[in-house]
Formats: C-alpha cells, structure tokens, sequence
C-alpha cells in the first residue's frame, strides 16, 4: 500500500482534543461552546473525507511517527478500516452533538459544559483508537476513551449512577491493564508492534505463549465490545444520558472495542495464524454465544434502553464472529457491520432518547399510543429495528449476508443457522416495541414530538441507514473501504467474494 | 579476630537494643553502642603490628611499615562527630515527646497517639 | 526496675512477636558477621590490603605534600578535606535541628536566676570554675592549632571550646542574660543566638575556602591554588590551619547550642515522668 | 562552565545551609529572597551539568584536587545529573511552599524570622545531602552526605511538632540504623579491598577470594540502603514520616528522599558489587522484596481513609516498583527504575503538596472531605488528577512510559521473577486504579455531604481557598511536567541510558 506522510491523520484525531479547552474554557456562553464542538466536528469530518479519494486509490495517509518508546513511535495511519471507522465516527458525532442539544435542554440537565467536553474528548480518542498504526498508538486511546467516557456515564451523579460507573471502570481499567501487559509483550514479540494486514505475531514465540497473548489481548479490547463474560457494564452504563448512550453504543466505547478485536484477528494475530494455533473456532463459538445469550436477555427486558444495550451485545459480537471465520467475505462483512450498526443504532437510541425527553418514560410497556403520537420517531425507530434484523434492503443485511457467506467460504454452515436465528430473535424484541407503540391505547395524556433538534437527528440517521442499505458504495463508499481492508488482510484468498454483495 | 569478634557483638547488642527496649532514651543508648561498635571495628582495621601511631616525628623520610594506617582514623573521627550529632538531636527530639506525650515508653507513646 | 506506683498500671514492654522475631534475628545477625569476619586479613597484618593499599601514600607523602606532620590531620584536612566539610555540616544539622525542635520561638531569654547556679551555689564551685574556664578555653584553642604536629584538631579543639562554655552556663546559668544575680561574674561567651552564629561562620568559611581555591582556578577544596605564597605543601599547610579553624568554630557553636536548647526543653518539659516509666521489659 | 558547575552544585546548598540562618540570627529580617535565590543557582547548576553531559559525557572531578582513589572524586554521567536534577527541580517547589505557604500547621509553634531562617537551612542542607550522595564516587563520602540528609530530613519532619516529633524519632532510630549498617559494610569492603573510591572497588574486588566477607558487605550495604529507600519490609519508618510532616516537607522528601537513596542502591549493588557474586543474589532478592513490596503498599493503600497515609503507602508499592527495576538489571529495567524515580518524583511531590495543602486549609484528610472540590477549584484538582493518573499510568502521563519500559524488562528477563514482576506491575496499577479512582470520583462526581464545612464558607464567612495559592503553583507546574516527562520520555531515556552502557557496561551483561 502506497504511503502518503501528511498531518491529516493528526487533524482528525486532533480536532476533538484541541476542542476540549476551549469548551471548558466558554463555560459561561453556551453558544460559544457549542460552536467550538460543531467547529471540531466539521474539522474531523473534512479530514476524513479528505483522505477517502487517497483510499479508494489505493493509498493511505499515514502521519509522522513521534518516538516514544524505543521502536514503539505514536503513529496514525488512515488505512481503509481505519477511514470507515472514522467517517462513521465524524458523521455521527455531528448527529449526536445537535441530538444533545436538544436533549439537554429540553430536559434542563446540569453540567453541560463538561458534558461536552468529555464528548469531544471521547469522540477524538476513537478517532485516534481507529487511526492507530501500533499497538501501542492503540493502547494510549483506548485509554483515553475509557476515561474520557466516565464523566459521561456519572452525568447524573446520583449515589447510584456512580455505581455504574464504577462497575463502567472496574471492566475497563481492568482490560486495559491487561491489555497494557499484552501490548507490551507483542511489542517485545515484534518491535514496534505495527497493524499489519495478516497479522505480524507468525513465528514470534511458542505456540503456548502465542495463545496466553491471544487471551490477554481479547479480554483487554473484549471488554469494551462487551463480549460475553465481559458484558456485565453495558446495561449498567445505561444510567447515562441517552445522546451518552448512542455515542457508547454507535462510535465510541463498544465500538472502538469491536473494531480493537478486528483489529486483533485481522492485523495483529491474522487468520491463518489463529487457525493455527485453534483459536479461531472458540472465537466464533464464544461469539455465537454472546449473540444468543443477548438476544434472549434482551427479549425479556422491560426496560427500553437496556434492550437496546443487550441488543448491541448481541450485534457487536457479529463484528467478533467475523473476526474469528476470518474468511474475506466475513471479515469485509464484519468491517460493514460496524458502519450498519452504527447508524442503526444511533437511530434506536435517538428514538429512545426522544420518548424520554417528551414523556419521561423508560420502559417499553409504557409506550402505548406514542406511536401515533410521534411518527417521525417511531417511523424512523421501524427502519432501525428492521435493519438490526437483517432485512434486505437495509444494511444489516448486507453485514449479515456475507458473513453468512465468508462462514460458508469456511464450511461453517452453523453459522447460517445462527444468524438467521438471531435475526428471528431480533424481530422478536423489536418488534414488539414498535405493536405497543403503534397498537395499544395510550393512557389518554396528550403527547407530542418533541422539538426539531431531537426529532431531525433520527430521521437523518435512519435515512442514511436506507441509503447505506441501497447504495452501500455510494459516497464515502463503505463498502468498498470493508471490502479493501478484508482483500488486504487475506490477500492470497483466491475465492475472494464470490458472490459476495453488492 | 577477637577484636572484630567484638564490634559484632557490641553491635549486635545494640541493633538488638533499639528493637527491643520499651523506653525511648533506652533505645538510643542501644544506638550508640552500635554506632561505637562500627567505630571499634574501623579503628582496629588500622592496627598494624610494630608500627606506631601515624604522626611523624624526628627522622629521615617515613617508610609506610612504621606507621598505622591513618585512613581509618579519619573515617571514624567523622563517624564520631555523626553519632554524637545523631545523639544531641535524638535527645532534643526525646525532650520535646517528653514534654508533650509524657511518657517514653513505647507502647505508651503510641496508645496515645491512637 | 522499682515497681510501679499502686493504682498506675505498670508501663508496657516489648509486642511479643517482636521480642520473639529479635530471639531469631539477632542471633543471627551475630553468626553471620562473625563468619564473614573469618575471612578478614588478621588483626594487625602489615600486608592486609588496608595497610598496603591507600595508606603508604598517606604515611609517605603526607608531610611533603600536604606540610602536616600528624598523617590524620593531612588525610583529614586534605585528601579528604571534602569528608570534614561534611562532618562540619552533620553536626551543624544537628545544632539547627536542636533549635527548631527545642527553641521554637527563637532563643527566648530566661528569666534572671533561671540557670543552674543555685542549686550548686558553692564557693568552692564558682572558684574552681574561675580557674578552670580560661584554662579550658586556651587549651582549646593549643588543641586545634597543634593539630598538624600532634593529636588534635579542630574538632577536638572545638568540643573543648565548647565544654568550657557549657561549664560556665552550667555553673553561671545562661550566658545571654544579663547575671544580675551574680554581678561578679564577668560576662564572657556567647549566648544561644550567638553560638549559632558561630556555627553558621565555620560552615560559611569552610565553603568559603574551598570557593575561594576555585576562583583561582583550582578544584573545589584545593586550596594549593590559594596565593598565599611560598610552596604548595605550605600553603597547604596554611589553608588546612584555616579549616580547621573553622571546624573548630562550627564544633563550639554547635557543642553549646545543643546544650542551651536541650536545657531549655528541659526547663519547658515540666514535671517529671511517673517512676518506671517504661522500664519494666 | 564543565570545571565550575561540579564544585558548585556540591558547595552551594552548604553555603547556602549556613547563610541563610546567619542572616536570619543577625538581621531579625526574613530571609526568603536569599533562601529562593540559592535554590535556583542549585538548579541552575544542576540542569548546566545535565546539560554539559548530554552534550559532551560524563564529568569526572576530583575535590580537592586529589584524583581517586586517595582524594573524593565526584561523577557526573546521566544518571546522577538526571537525579540531581529532579532533587534541586523539587527542592525548589519546596522552598516556594515553604516561603510562601500556609504559614503553620497545626501542631507547629509559631514561626518567627529566626525559626523560618532555620527551615530554610535545613532544607538547604537536606538538598546539599542528597547533591552529595549523588555525587559523590566515594563509599565513605556517600555515608558522610546520607547523614546530613538525613539529619536535616528529621529536623523539617520534627518542625511538625507534636506527632511529627515522634515519627521524626523513629525515622531517626531506622535511619542511624541503616547508616551503621551501611557503613560497617563499607568496613568490610574497605579491609578487603583498601580502598574506599567506587571504580578502585569495582576494579580491585573481582580478586577478592573472600566469598563469605563479601557477602556479609554486600548484605549489609544493601539492607542500610534498604531502609532508607524504604524496601518492604524495611520500610516501617515511611507512612508516619510522610503524614505528620509539614506540607512542604512532606512534599519534599517524598518525592525524592528514598529515591536518592534507591540511586545509591543502584549504583552499588548495579554497578560496583556487580561483579561479585553475593552482588548478584542480592539483586535477585532485591526483585523479590520489590514485588512484594508492590503488592502489600498497593493493598495497604487501598486498605486507607485518610488520604495522605493512602499516598505513603502507595509511594512503598512505587519504591517497590523502582527496586524492581534495580533487581532486574537489564538497560531496559534500568531506564524503566529511573523513569519511574523521575515519573513517581514530581507526581508524588505534586500529590502531597496537593494533599497536604488541602489538608492544612482544613478540608480534612479523608475522601469525604475532598468530594466536590474539583467545582470549586477547577485548576489545582485537574493538576492533582494528572499526577494522580500517573501513579495509575494512564497515557500519555509520565507513569505509563515507566511502567511500560519495566513491564517490557520484565518480559525480556523472563522466568519466574518476570512473570512475577509483570503480574505485580500490572497488579499495583489495578490497586492504584482502585485508591485513585475513589478520590477523583469524590473530587468531581459527588456534592460535599451533609457534614457542616468545616472551612466554615457555609456559614457565610470568608470562604477559605481549596489550595493556598503557594502550594497551588508548584502543583499546577508539577503536574505539567509529569505529563512533559511522559511525551518527551524517549529523549531523556537517549540521554541517560548510553553512559550508563557504555560506562559501566558491566550491569547490562548480569540480567538474570
């Protein structure tokens, strides 16, 4: 892959951070500091359209390496899973910054200006988390992102909120210790520790100590992606805002923690070297495990936002199954799945954020006749629960298409059974939101949408999800960006996407 | 030998002193008598059989045989000033807990620091 | 020790398992000292490393490089002049460490009457110390300056010096107020604030030679560099005499500032300790 | 400036020890200008001679003009002007918060010109001490300078007053203990060998062939050095020693007392007595205690309410994890011990002066007392946070790089006493993850509880300042340069390393 040094990566991952002074600092003039945050969104946003035609040409912006560690430099490098990663992130930091708006003042909540401070922060260290040439560039982001979230999820600050949030820590510091240990130990396996398509452990150590690695570095980037047993935070973390929980959920934490286990099977380990060595299969299994285990949980859970969190329990480990076949299909699939999960996502939560600001109610059965009452959400909700499961014309089923056809490229037909299941199961769950919301009586109390800024953001992102799902290579071409990042971890795969979409 | 065999006892004694006496005062006498015993074994280091004490008197050029090693001496004179600055401070110290905590004792002194 | 009081519990001994921790340690530590000593040149050996190493430089040379007689003092002063500056700065630590633990508000007068006179007021003691004092002091001061020739030196000197000052405080009380209990004694000496002006002015000329030898280009401490003419050794000899002059000043300072201070705390401790205190094992 | 600056960095704190008490006994008057002036020549002089040696090698100065081994020499290569540094950099915050500061603790008797002219001479001395161990290249000297340090620490501990007095006591006990220990070892040595300069040692005790003498000097050398640098389980004397010193004190000699003397630890056992063979048992042990040392500081800390014992304990599992490094002895575990003496140094001195500051104003001394502070003094609590992140090692702070550089040595050393090292390494950052979190939780997350204030601002008095602004400004600079030492790691990891292979190359080829 050609190389080209430029600053862009460094303003994309920049833009955020340099922002956060400035909004502490117009604490006093909101409309200051909301400038600042939509100036640093369009910032990161331009840079990274501006390194997209260098990807679709076949080359990558790479930044210059600041030393910091012998042979380990901080590094960023705009390769096509990286660039999906982070057009996803800019778009919808900018749909969630005004989704905030409206969400914070129509609900009068306090500390606003740390508020977004933190986000700008979180948002800028997935940025960084998705840019990350090294392990190491990896490690110092993901660290930044689980702090930069905590003032996030104890937004509330009540006795109870900051519980989650120190169940939030005790999963994150915990893996991210581990995950030092491991980063540590690759960088002394192989000096500078750089992603490399198909992997750069091959060869490095015992099969033994190869494996030891394997396990540390899963349970560090795992428990961000709320891998089963590490899932134990996310439905704790819901106490947070919702905007809060559509950034967690879309782009930021459980994101950055599926796209690190990606990054793991594609271009730390490699597939061929986690067959090898048999990792592969318990991969999968566990990822076939954590999607049915969510799935049911979800199905009987009350509580809006929690369903929504264990429904990406179950969606994220799609990203790890894919990871774990490792097959060109699947792993192109899997690196779809994070741009088709982010905007489905978003627009559930948005959905879910909306009902709360204008009725304060949390839990699906309280939903009856809001259906009618707000249209604009609850249509928008509709493409987003039929797109999470899987149905054409949508992008869920993009993902989902071909990982069934990368497991088959395996002969993991069990796959395909999974995935339909957990399709079924996800109709299971979401449909009924949407019989309660639209069917069943109200209890006669007058309810309207509420204001623009909350009511825009979830149709635009539930639109892009249509058009993603038409046109998955139009624009900033996501598909095409999976697909070059899956060609260039299994570049010798002769079958390579046949009859692979679209 | 029986001399070295000495500073070890002496310190020892001492080291054992301040770990194991109750009273405060008590404990930096043990202090100093470990303190000595490192000068003892220092000192004895110099000793050097038909040599004479390292000052030069009447006579042509010293030869080395004929005097004791003078290092030591040295060493061990500024050794001294440090155990007796040790010890004057180690005694304001104990006058001031005197005066505040009225008690040496140990265990006392840390019952009612409680 | 005397039994406690009745109705006072006696006072508490060594915890248990430290006492049982020490039973083993000790011991140990003994042994093990012991064996190593066996493997230590014999005492007295003319062929022990330590004799043959360094110190045929020192008992040689001395006198021809460095004009002191007495090899100590040259070591001492010179070769490892460095060593007494710091010796000079551990005992002045001490006399500060005194004053801010013990003299906290500064050194405080006493009230007239408040030294240890009465308690001796003996004619026999006054005398004496009359005598005694100016003989101290002179010797003293033959002490430090004798030091290249024969045993002494300026700390030697130095804690003479001060012994005749803590004399004259113990027999005439405090030398920083005015006696007006006894007006025949004359007033001689420094006071607290003024012992510690002593001491500062040994340690500032200490410092103050061996800056001085590198202003004209030599090491920190080298004072052959100091013009004060003639040969090096000589004007080693020179300079030696000045350090431990000023050894000789920080040593008396200090000496007699450790005393006022801890008399003082004394004076402000108050009431003795409850018999036992301490002592049962 | 190479021939003046050695000379002076050793001369001017004992200059300066003496001075400022004289003025302040002759002149009544207060004698802060002349106390900060001398405290910024030292650092002058300390960074010229880091300077000079980045730029043209190690120093070698003979004082007195007598070369090694009959004179003292000094030597000054990366390592030691990078610990000079660090002592003459934090020992002037010291004497900023001492001059400036609140005036008295608590149980501290009113300050006068004469008591204040005093402190400042014995931090000046307690600087000159621990410039000298440093320094100095000769055995003896190093026991001479230990002790001024030492002195001089128990004094500004003692000018606590009441319970300080007391710690200061048996800080004193452990303290002349290890000195003695020290020096009889440095008598064995010295009936051995003859000599008391470092290099003659190192060159002359290969043909040594008393195995069980040296043991016994290398045994007792390293306990002495032990105690004072607070090796578990020889650290007893710390918690007390750090809690009832005044602020600026306690600033101080946290942040770099022990480690001064892990320095000396380090260049002994590391590079003098490497070549014997007790000298290689010893640092095994040395790993051992270190781990465990790491492990029982960081439980202890957790096992704290009261925030500055927390930080103690917390500073024995950091001293744990610099004899780690020391024990492993690898160029990787070296970089690793110094990058945390230098990473654990100005994040410590910034949390208790932080802490103690805090203390002092009366907020109290527990977690409760300090929740919802970051509201209400935004600067100083973020200052906090970032040391407090350091002594986690969250990147990009200066602790991450340490702990990177000694997790990295632990690997490479492999067998048990890595995989030791690693899972302790990993496991005190998890405790300190645990004690720090709580108390920035505290700071940011929670309203102070219904306890009255006892700062009194409640009741609509004078509201008193979180953080005097004297103690405010070295902890904001503090902070600052724990998050700079962590970016620009990897130039002073180029400065320091290359003299001390290519000096004393000896260290690197003995790695377990």
């Amino acid at each position: 892959m050609t190389e080209i040094v430029s600053l862009r990566p460094l303003l994309a991952v920049g833009a955020g951070l340099a922002a956060v002074l400035p909004i502490l600092l117009s604490g006093r003039r909101p409309a200051l500091r909301e400038v600042w945050t939509f100036a640093a969104g369009a910032v990161q946003l331009g840079a990274a359209v501006s390194m997209l035609p260098a990807a679709f040409a076949g080359a990558a912006h790479v930044s210059p390496a600041l030393p910091l560690l012998p042979g380990m430099p901080l590094q960023f490098r705009a390769d096509p899973l990286g660039l999906l990663f982070l057009t996803l992130s800019s778009i919808l930091w900018l749909a969630t910054s005004s989704y905030s708006l409206g969400y914070l003042r129509s609900l009068g909540l306090k500390h606003q200006t740390g508020y977004f401070a933190a986000f700008a922060a979180a948002v800028a260290a997935a940025a960084g988390v998705a840019l990350a040439a090294n392990l190491l560039t990896f490690l110092i982001c993901y660290e930044v992102l689980t702090l930069a979230t905590w003032p996030l999820v104890v937004h509330k600050r009540t006795a109870g909120v900051l519980g989650s949030g120190r169940s939030y820590l005790a999963y994150t510091m915990i893996a991210g210790q581990l995950l030092l240990g491991a980063v540590v130990w690759a960088g002394v396996l192989a000096p500078g520790a750089p992603f490399t398509p198909g992997g750069f452990l091959a060869g490095t150590a015992s099969d033994g100590a190869l494996r030891v690695l394997f396990v540390l570095l899963l349970v560090g980037v795992g428990a961000k992606a709320a891998v089963f047993p590490l899932h134990g935070w996310l439905p704790a973390a819901m106490v947070a805002p919702t905007p809060v929980s559509a950034l967690l959920h879309a782009v930021a934490v459980v994101k950055a923690g599926a796209f690190g286990v990606l990054r793991l099977t594609g271009w730390v380990f490699g597939p061929d070297l986690m067959h090898d060595l048999g990792l592969a299969l318990p991969l999968a299994a566990l990822a076939a495990g954590t999607i049915l285990m969510a799935s049911l949980r979800a199905l009987g859970e009350d509580h809006f936002k929690r369903r929504l969190a264990y429904s990406t329990v179950s969606q994220l480990s799609y990203i790890v199954l894919g990871g774990a076949i490792g097959t060109p299909l699947a792993l192109a699939g899997a690196a779809f799945h994070i741009a088709a999960h982010g905007f489905l996502k978003i627009t559930l939560f948005f959905c879910a954020g909306s009902v709360y600001a204008a009725t304060g109610r949390e839990h699906i059965s309280e939903l009856g006749g809001l259906g009618r009452a707000m249209p604009f959400t609850f249509a928008a909700f509709g493409v987003g629960a039929l797109g999470m499961a899987g149905v054409p014309l949508l992008p869920g089923f993009i993902s989902k298409w071909n990982l069934a056809l990368g497991a088959l490229d395996d002969h993991q037909v069990w796959v395909v059974a999974l995935l339909v299941v957990s399709g079924l199961l996800n109709l299971a769950y979401f449909l009924p939101v949407l019989r309660v919301a639209v069917f069943e009586p109200g209890d006669g109390r007058r309810v309207r949408e509420p204001s623009a800024w909350l009511v825009a953001p979830p149709v635009f992102a539930a639109l892009a999800a249509v058009v993603l799902g038409v046109a998955p290579d139009a624009g900033a071409r996501f598909w095409f960006l999976a697909e070059s990042a899956a060609r260039s971890v299994a570049a010798h795969a002769p079958e390579f996407l046949t009859g692979g979409l679209p | 030998m029986t001399i070295y065999a000495f500073a070890a006892a002496l310190f020892t004694l001492g080291i054992a002193g301040m770990a194991l006496l109750p009273n405060l005062l008590r404990k930096l006498l043990a202090m100093n008598v470990m303190q000595v015993a490192v000068i003892v074994f220092f000192v004895s280091l110099a000793f050097k059989d038909g040599a004479t004490v390292p000052i030069l008197g009447q006579g042509g050029a010293p030869r080395a045989a004929e005097f004791m090693n003078p290092l030591p001496h040295t060493l061990m004179l500024t050794a001294i000033v440090v155990s007796v600055s040790t010890t004057g401070l180690a005694l304001g110290l104990l006058v001031r807990i005197r005066s505040r905590f009225r008690t040496l004792n140990e265990q006392r002194l840390l019952d009612r620091l409680r | 020790m005397g039994t406690a009081p009745p109705g006072r519990p006696p006072a508490p001994g060594t915890p248990r398992v430290r006492r049982l921790l020490g039973a083993a340690a000790f011991p140990a530590l003994f042994v093990g000292l012991v064996v190593g000593m066996t493997q230590l040149p014999e005492f007295g050996d003319p062929a022990s490393p330590a004799s043959t190493h360094l110190s045929p430089r020192f008992i040689e040379d001395a006198a021809a490089e460095t004009g002191a007689a007495n090899m100590v003092t040259a070591v001492l002063a010179d070769y490892r002049g460095y060593d007494t500056l710091g010796e000079a700065a551990v005992i002045f630590a001490a006399g500060l460490g005194c004053l801010v633990i013990l003299a906290a508000a500064g050194a405080r007068p006493d009230p007239p009457g408040a030294g240890m006179s009465h308690p001796f007021g003996s004619v026999v003691l006054d005398a004496a110390t009359r005598i005694l004092v100016p003989v101290v002091l002179l010797f003293a001061v033959y002490v430090l300056i004798h030091g290249h020739v024969s045993p002494g030196g300026g700390f030697q000197g130095g804690v003479l010096f001060g012994s005749g000052l803590i004399m004259m405080r113990l027999v005439w009380g405090p030398a920083h107020e005015g006696r007006a209990h006894q007006p025949a004694v004359p007033a001689f000496g420094p006071g607290l604030r003024g012992s510690l002006v002593l001491a500062c002015a040994g340690i500032l000329a200490y410092v103050g030679i061996g800056l001085a030898a590198m202003a004209f280009g030599g090491e920190f401490l080298n004072y052959g560099t100091l013009p004060l003419g003639g040969d090096p050794a000589h004007v080693r000899e020179l300079a030696t005499l000045g350090i431990e002059a000023a050894v000789f000043l920080t040593v008396a300072g200090t000496v007699a500032v450790l005393f006022d201070t801890i008399s003082i705390g004394m004076r402000e401790s108050g009431a003795p300790l409850p018999p036992g205190d301490g002592d049962s094992a | 400036m190479r021939d003046v600056l050695p000379g002076l960095l050793v001369a001017l704190p004992l200059l300066g020890a003496a001075l400022v008490p004289l003025l302040a006994a002759l002149s009544r008057r207060t004698t802060r200008v002349p106390a900060l002036a001398l405290h910024a020549a030292i650092l002058a002089a300390a960074l010229g001679l880091f300077g000079s040696v980045a730029a043209a090698g190690p120093i070698r100065y003979a004082v007195g003009g007598w070369p090694g081994p009959w004179g003292i020499e000094l030597w000054f290569d990366g390592l030691s002007t990078l610990i000079a540094v660090l002592v003459a950099g934090i020992a002037c915050f010291a004497a900023f918060a001492q001059t400036f500061g609140p005036g008295r603790d608590e149980a501290a008797p009113a300050s006068t010109p004469l008591r204040e002219g005093l402190l400042r001479g014995a931090l000046l001395l307690l600087v000159g001490g621990l410039l000298g161990i440093v320094a100095t290249r000769d055995v003896f000297n190093l026991f001479v300078f230990l002790e001024i340090s030492s002195l001089a620490a128990y004094t500004l501990v003692a000018s606590g007053g009441g319970r300080a007095t007391v710690a200061a006591f048996r800080y004193l006990l452990a303290g002349t203990a290890a000195g003695s220990l020290y020096l009889f070892g440095v008598g064995f040595l010295y009936a051995l060998t003859g000599t008391l300069n470092m290099d003659d040692l190192a060159a002359r005790l290969p043909s040594v062939e008393a195995d069980a003498a040296l043991t016994v000097a290398v045994v007792l050398i390293a306990v002495g050095l032990s105690i004072k640098a607070a090796l578990f389980p020889l650290h007893g004397w710390l918690p007390d020693t750090y809690v009832y010193s005044p602020t600026p004190t306690a600033g101080f000699i946290a942040a770099v007392m022990a480690k001064v003397s892990a320095y000396a630890l380090l260049r002994l056992l590391g590079e003098v007595l490497a070549g014997t063979a007790a000298g290689a048992v010893v640092l095994d042990i040395t790993l051992w205690l270190g781990v465990a040392g790491v492990v029982a500081g960081g439980i202890l800390a957790v096992a704290q309410r009261a925030i500055t014992r927390m930080l103690a304990w917390s500073s024995i599992s950091a001293m744990g994890m610099i004899l780690i490094g020391v024990g492993m002895g690898s160029a990787l575990a070296i970089t690793g011990a110094l990058f945390h003496m230098a990473a654990h140094a100005l994040a410590k001195g910034c949390l208790f002066f932080g802490a103690g500051g805090i203390r002092a104003s009366r907020r109290g001394d527990d977690v409760e007392g300090w929740a919802g502070l970051g509201a209400r003094a935004p600067w100083t609590l973020a200052a906090l946070t970032v040391a407090a992140l350091s002594m986690i090692g969250i990147p990009p702070t200066a602790g991450f790089f340490s702990k990177y550089y000694l997790l990295s040595a632990s690997i490479t050393t492999g067998g048990p006493a890595g995989i030791a090292a690693f899972a302790a390494i990993i496991l005190s950052s998890l405790l300190a993850t645990v004690y720090f979190l709580r108390v920035l939780e505290a700071v940011w997350f929670r309203t102070p509880g219904d306890a009255p204030d006892a700062s009194g601002d409640s009741a609509g008095r004078q509201p008193v300042p979180v953080l005097p602004r004297p103690l405010a400004v070295p902890v904001v600079a503090l902070a600052v340069l724990v998050l700079l030492t962590g970016i620009f790691a990897r130039p002073f990891e180029r400065h320091v390393l290359p003299d001390w292979e290519s000096g004393t190359a000896r260290i690197t080829a003995e790695a377990p």
